[in-house]
């Protein structure tokens, strides 16, 4: 009997999730449409789900498989600058160039990750940093080392949007919902099916994994690239919303730190950790400043809630939302290889 | 559970058609724009993003205290009158950390969420780049002083500066070594070593120094030039191939804290050239008391310099003494944003946001602290107006050396070799 | 003759890399953790340092044999507080504890301190000294024999001490030292304490030579670290110190022949090929040569 | 039971560890369908034999071969891939997966290929026959040493192998867990699959094998039913040292 009520209740538990996933894209992408004054409120929910795309991104490669990278940022300064490079050069649409930068991060996760994942742990954590750290300072230098004006190095690569539709920060935010709920949607069915189940064998145990069958480098290579594809997708909606790219910004390690922070505080390895994460995050980020003055209390926060987060409650918000009431635990810690 | 996905994705696109449908709301046009007569408030709120930590935090602190010390003046005075009525102003000032993007962040929360009626500027060419792009969007008239760079001045129609750019700067200082030449107290053709940071700052220094070696190629000959990461910490290996150049001159382009670190390992290498410029560093008095003696007879072209004359270049120095800080072409620039800005308010005698862009473009302000005595923004928005040359002399002090009729004595050119 | 040049100054800026490195490869040896926080330490010995120059005129040099002891002091409280409680977590986990104990450590500094840029100009920052004509400045050559001595103090105390030896024991098998009757907690805290006040010194020699501020230029010196304790293996503190002298090489040798702006990204290319290519570093390439 | 066709053939074995040999050029076959265990003292080698046959080290001289095909140097999923299963000397469980999930694992990355509803249905059955399904929803890390062998031995099953190897598997277990362990084997070789196992527990080894092989200072010394082994002089020898035989 057991058996059958877990199916069931698995399947509402399924459409519970998509139902919330879409409630919070429809209503976002609904604001411009109610109020169209409501200029701070939409620049509050793009930022929102900016910085959820990112972490649900980073959750699949540092979540699922355990690989945690602290150079993220490569990915998505990567995507905000191939979108800004096809703007300026070939006036190719954001709309048009976000998969095309999601496949080129993609195929640079592919390259770095082929050789990184072989490392273990810690190993890993630092090759990441190396590589963020080289790709910025490769974006800082791509003119000179090329020899041709694209990226415009420190100065920055400003982008005039001219009529583009998709400039309008109001088509921006919608296309960001419209990113928020293919991201959510494919960490979930990854989370849920094979290709979730296998990472989670090799988060943890990669020796046990390998002997059961799963083909732990290919896997692990696979997820760091659709990380990869989802952080650009985030670069290009940032380049269409803020038409100014700066290496230091856009690669910068204050960037992969925060790509770490949300989800390990949100809860690493859930589907709605990274959520929370973003959620914090971005409402700290962008509103302490009016409370209190000194600018840097933000970093002090995390780097606090960081500490008691792994030592007290490895899996962070989640965590502590889980030890409430039954069904919120189920919906907000499902067991590994269910969404 | 696959079926589930499946119709989730499709469902997925149907709310990016019917979200897509409606998206041709209006560009945001900031709280004014075209509504009717814009009302004049009790209090005209005025918002500006600096750099108060960072890299760049000394010039953004001494900004702050130039944008609040102009605008304590107009308060105390009893405000602005403006539409028949005295209005208090009030400044709000977000830290962003020396960050472009955050600065972008922070501008667009000062015109959505805190509502300000106009833009001060910041400070540094990255930063002010990526403000223009906001302010613009929102269609905010901005008054800057701290970027220089014409590459911000593209597309623009809401932003305007005060900064000369930087191949002017260079440009100044080549006019002034074609007298020093003339008075065969420089070689002809000037053999020149140009290091730049890695900025568009940097590299448009570098490109006024080539076109002033196109256009008289019989002066000036460019050895050697390369680039440097900004917050360097080692520069001996560059300096090394400087003097290997073996150039007459040394032209540098660095920041204040670049600068330091330079000039210090320069000097430990025992490198001498008979002209040494850091571009518009070396007579701040920072630098001074870091490197004491090692900056002497260094020059410089700024967009303003205390020693110039002029009245009301004498008033504001005995205002500004008030506030401790020494009177660095920052803190003249900061000064002169706010100034134009509150009078474009009163000339214009409206917030109204069109009114107030009209006026700053119409208008020639006279008056000014900088060269020349006034201002007038370009078609781009970027002021021309000239700079300025010092020299460091011995003792922590400086003399003015251009234009000649400001100079304030005999610059001492070559350096001598101590 | 500019080769010869280059090769000496890294010569110099080496002593620096290693001491800071030391730290880290004493604890990675002992308590198979990275160190984030290396970096958090250096930078608050630097600022320590900076305070005890601008109160009392205490050159950075002298300024070592209070900031290291201190600084010991600060890595056996975190050892004790923090990391004993995840030590037996998997790696990562501590990883991220250090990596927040480093944003406390840089935010704090920033948010008490200011974040603004500060030098330490010791008496003889001008003074140099001229070999044919290689010039070499005082304060470059004091850091490099200050480097020296911390490397002969450190092998000797790990060879001739009971103590040192116990570390060394702890990092060659842990469980076979606990079964040995070796107080591992005492051992480990000791190790911690011991590698954080090596980050101290570090931080106290790098005002000598190069400005600072809150993250600069520690983020970049630690990355550097992780290079030459990879490349250096763990094994030998020698090992760790050769290491640190091919990084510095490799830097100078690129700003020289090539552009200076690349310094910074072949370091960070050197420390993935490293990471990849010799996971265990030289030494375990040489070992793996000999059986193979 | 009679002898199938050979199913894994060892042609003159060797792995040396720099100067050490572990391996000194074994040569053995093990029909299909057979229990073949593997004995030897401590230090005999056949540890290093079981990782030559699991494909986690690569043969240094000679050949092992699945069916003609060469086993040396592939990655342990592609050796899963072929058909050979292991289990590990220490069990290493999914710990923060409940033991169904854990089987699944097997399933849907094992040779099987299977998806949906046909996993399911053989995690099912793989928990009946190991007597697991009770347990199902347990964490791994919450097993007790026999559920946590037993869950080792239905991963590896999941992954449909012809071949199973068994590394100690019956060690640590008290009389009444051992003897289902036994019976476990029993049923899992009735079902078709080839096992070799390494035991130290002689009950489970001498009851379960066909034939057992022997080794000693990484030579085969001897190779039989485990009846002619156990009186084997040269076996003897090996565990119990000369003076024993003499007398």
């Amino acid at each position: 009997m057991t058996r059958l009520l877990s199916r069931f209740s698995k399947r509402a538990l399924v459409i519970a999730q998509i139902v919330i996933v879409f409630a919070i894209a429809i209503t976002i992408a609904l604001i411009p449409t109610i109020d169209e004054r409501s200029f701070n409120l939409q620049r509050i929910a793009f930022f929102v789900l900016w910085y959820a795309i990112l972490a649900s991104s980073w959750n699949i490669i540092g979540g699922y498989a355990g690989q945690i990278s602290f150079g993220h940022a490569a990915f998505l300064g990567l995507g905000a600058y191939v979108t800004g490079i096809l703007w300026s050069e070939l006036h190719w649409s954001p709309l048009v160039s976000l998969p095309i930068a999601g496949a080129i991060a993609a195929a640079y996760g592919v390259i770095v990750g082929i050789p990184t994942l072989r490392l273990r742990g810690p190993y890993f954590a630092i090759a990441t940093i190396g590589v963020g750290e080289a790709t910025r300072l490769f974006f800082v230098n791509f003119d000179d080392i090329f020899g041709v004006t694209l990226t415009r190095g420190v100065t920055g690569l400003s982008l005039s949007p001219g009529r583009e539709e998709m400039f309008d920060p109001v088509n921006v935010l919608r296309l960001t919902a419209v990113v928020f709920v293919v991201v959510m949607l494919a960490t979930m069915w990854i989370r849920a099916g094979r290709f979730g189940l296998g990472l989670f064998a090799i988060n943890m145990d990669r020796d046990a994994a390998e002997t059961a069958g799963v083909p732990t480098a290919r896997l692990q290579v696979l997820a760091l690239a659709v990380s990869a594809f989802f952080a650009a997708s985030a670069g290009s909606l940032y380049a269409a919303r803020q038409q100014f790219l700066d290496p230091a910004s856009m690669f910068g390690f204050d960037k992969s730190i925060a790509l770490v922070l949300m989800p390990v505080v949100g809860g690493i390895g859930t589907v709605w950790g990274p959520v929370f994460g973003a959620i914090l995050y971005s409402t700290v980020q962008d509103q302490i400043t009016s409370i209190v003055r000194n600018p840097y209390l933000p970093a002090l926060i995390y780097g606090l809630l960081l500490i008691v987060i792994v030592i007290f409650e490895p899996l962070g918000i989640a965590g502590l939302l889980g030890r409430s009431t039954k069904y919120v635990r189920m919906l907000v810690l499902p067991r590994d290889g269910e969404p | 559970m696959r079926r589930l996905f499946a119709v989730a994705v499709v469902a997925t696109f149907v709310i990016a058609a019917c979200g897509g449908g409606g998206g041709t709301g209006a560009a945001p046009s900031g709280s004014g724009g075209g509504a009717a007569a814009v009302k004049v408030p009790d209090t005209i709120h005025l918002g500006a993003s600096l750099p108060l930590t960072g890299a760049d935090s000394t010039p953004g602190k001494f900004m702050k205290d130039a944008y609040e010390l102009y605008i304590k003046q107009v308060n105390d005075a009893g405000g602005l009158d403006v539409g028949g009525k005295k209005v208090k102003i009030d400044l709000k000032i977000e830290d962003n950390k020396s960050d472009a993007a955050t600065s972008g962040q922070l501008i667009e929360k000062l015109i959505t969420q805190d509502n300000v009626d106009l833009m001060l500027g910041g400070y540094n060419t990255t930063t002010v780049a990526q403000e223009v792009k906001v302010v613009n969007r929102y269609k905010m008239p901005y008054v800057n002083g701290g970027g220089a760079s014409s590459s911000i001045y593209v597309d623009n129609t809401w932003a305007v500066g005060l900064l000369a750019s930087i191949e002017k700067l260079a440009q100044t200082q080549l006019d002034f070594i074609k007298t020093q030449q003339d008075a065969n107290k420089l070689p002809k053709p000037l053999k020149i070593a140009v290091a730049y940071e890695n900025s568009s700052h940097g590299k448009e220094f570098l490109a006024g120094i080539q076109a002033g070696e196109k256009a008289s190629p019989d002066r000036f000959k460019v050895v050697f030039n390369e680039t440097f990461d900004l917050n360097g910490k080692d520069y001996t290996s560059l300096l090394n191939k400087v003097k290997d150049a073996n150039a007459d001159a040394f032209m540098v382009d660095a920041r204040v804290n670049d600068y330091i670190t330079m000039q210090t390992q320069y000097k430990q290498l025992g490198m001498y050239h008979p002209y040494l410029t850091y571009g518009p560093r070396g007579p701040e008095k920072a630098a001074r008391d870091a490197l004491k003696d090692s900056s002497d007879y260094i020059a410089a072209a700024t967009w303003f310099d205390s020693l110039m004359p002029g009245d009301n270049i004498k008033k504001w120095l005995d205002l500004w003494a008030k506030t401790g800080d020494s009177p660095e072409w920052y803190a003249a620039s900061g000064w002169e944003c706010a100034r134009i800005l509150l009078t474009a308010i009163q000339k214009a005698q409206s917030i109204d946001k069109q009114k107030i862009h009209d006026v700053l473009f119409a208008t020639t302000w006279d008056q000014s602290l900088f060269p020349g005595g006034s201002i007038k923004f370009g078609q781009t928005g970027q002021a021309n107006n000239d700079y300025v040359m010092t020299q460091n002399t011995p003792g922590g002090n400086r003399i003015l050396i251009w234009p000649k009729d400001l100079a304030t004595g005999a610059a001492t050119i070559p350096i001598p070799k101590k | 003759m500019r080769l010869i040049e280059a090769l000496i100054s890294a010569l110099m800026v080496a002593g620096l890399y290693a001491t800071m490195s030391y730290g880290l490869a004493l604890i990675y040896g002992v308590m198979k953790i990275i160190n984030l926080a290396n970096a958090g330490s250096m930078m608050l010995a630097s600022f320590a340092t900076f305070f005890l120059w601008q109160t009392f005129g205490l050159d950075p040099l002298a300024a070592v044999l209070i900031v290291a002891p201190l600084f010991f002091v600060v890595g056996a409280v975190i050892e004790a507080f923090l990391v004993r409680r995840v030590v037996n977590e998997k790696p990562v986990i501590s990883l991220l504890l250090l990596f927040g104990v480093l944003l406390v450590m840089q935010a704090g500094a920033s948010f008490f301190l200011g974040g603004d840029v500060r030098s330490v100009r010791p008496v003889y920052i001008q003074e140099v000294v001229h070999f044919g004509d290689v010039t070499l400045a005082y304060n470059r050559i004091f850091v490099f024999l200050a480097g020296l001595i911390i490397l002969v103090a450190l092998e000797l105390f790990l060879r001739n001490t009971f103590l040192g030896r116990a570390i060394r024991a702890l990092a060659q098998d842990r469980d076979a030292c606990r079964l040995a009757g070796i107080d591992v907690r005492r051992v480990s805290m000791i190790a911690f304490g011991l590698g954080t006040a090596l980050a101290g010194a570090a931080g106290a020699l790098l005002t000598a030579v190069f400005p600072f501020d809150p993250s600069n230029p520690y983020g970049v010196l630690q990355l550097k670290s992780f290079t030459i304790i990879v490349l250096g293996g763990l094994e030998s503190i020698p090992g760790v110190a050769a290491a640190a002298f091919v990084l510095a090489a490799a830097e100078n040798l690129t700003v020289t022949l090539s552009k200076p702006q690349l310094e910074n990204l072949v370091s960070f290319l050197l420390l993935v090929v490293v990471l990849v290519v010799m996971p265990g570093g030289l030494a375990a390439l040489i070992r793996r040569r000999r059986i193979a | 039971m009679t002898a199938g066709e050979p199913i894994l053939v060892g042609r003159n074995v060797t792995r040396r560890f720099g100067g050490l040999v572990a391996v000194n050029s074994v040569d053995f076959e093990i029909a299909e369908g057979e229990i073949f265990g593997l004995i030897g003292p401590n230090g005999a080698g056949k540890t290093t034999l079981f990782r030559l046959l699991s494909g986690v080290y690569r043969p240094s001289a000679g050949s092992i071969t699945l069916r003609g095909q060469e086993l040396g140097g592939r990655s342990a999923h592609a050796i899963n891939g072929l058909g050979i299963a292991t289990t590990h000397q220490i069990v290493r469980p999914f710990t923060e997966m409940p033991v169904d999930k854990n089987v699944l694992v097997g399933a849907l990355y094992g040779r099987g290929k299977l998806r949906g509803r046909a996993a399911d249905a053989e995690v099912d059955r793989i928990l009946e026959l190991t007597e697991l399904a009770p347990h199902r929803a347990t964490l791994g890390r919450s097993l007790t040493l026999a559920r946590r062998k037993r869950l080792e031995v239905a991963r590896a099953l999941a992954t449909r192998p012809d071949i199973l190897l068994l590394d100690e598997v019956a060690a640590g277990l008290n009389p009444t867990e051992g003897a289902r362990m036994i019976q476990l084997i029993r049923k899992v070789r009735d079902s078709g699959v080839t096992i070799v196992m390494v035991e130290h527990v002689m009950k489970a080894i001498m009851s379960l094998s066909d034939r057992i092989m022997v080794m000693d200072l990484g030579r085969r010394i001897a190779l039989g039913k485990p009846a002619e082994i156990a009186n084997d002089p040269a076996v003897i020898t090996a565990y119990l040292g000369q003076q024993a035989v003499a007398s």
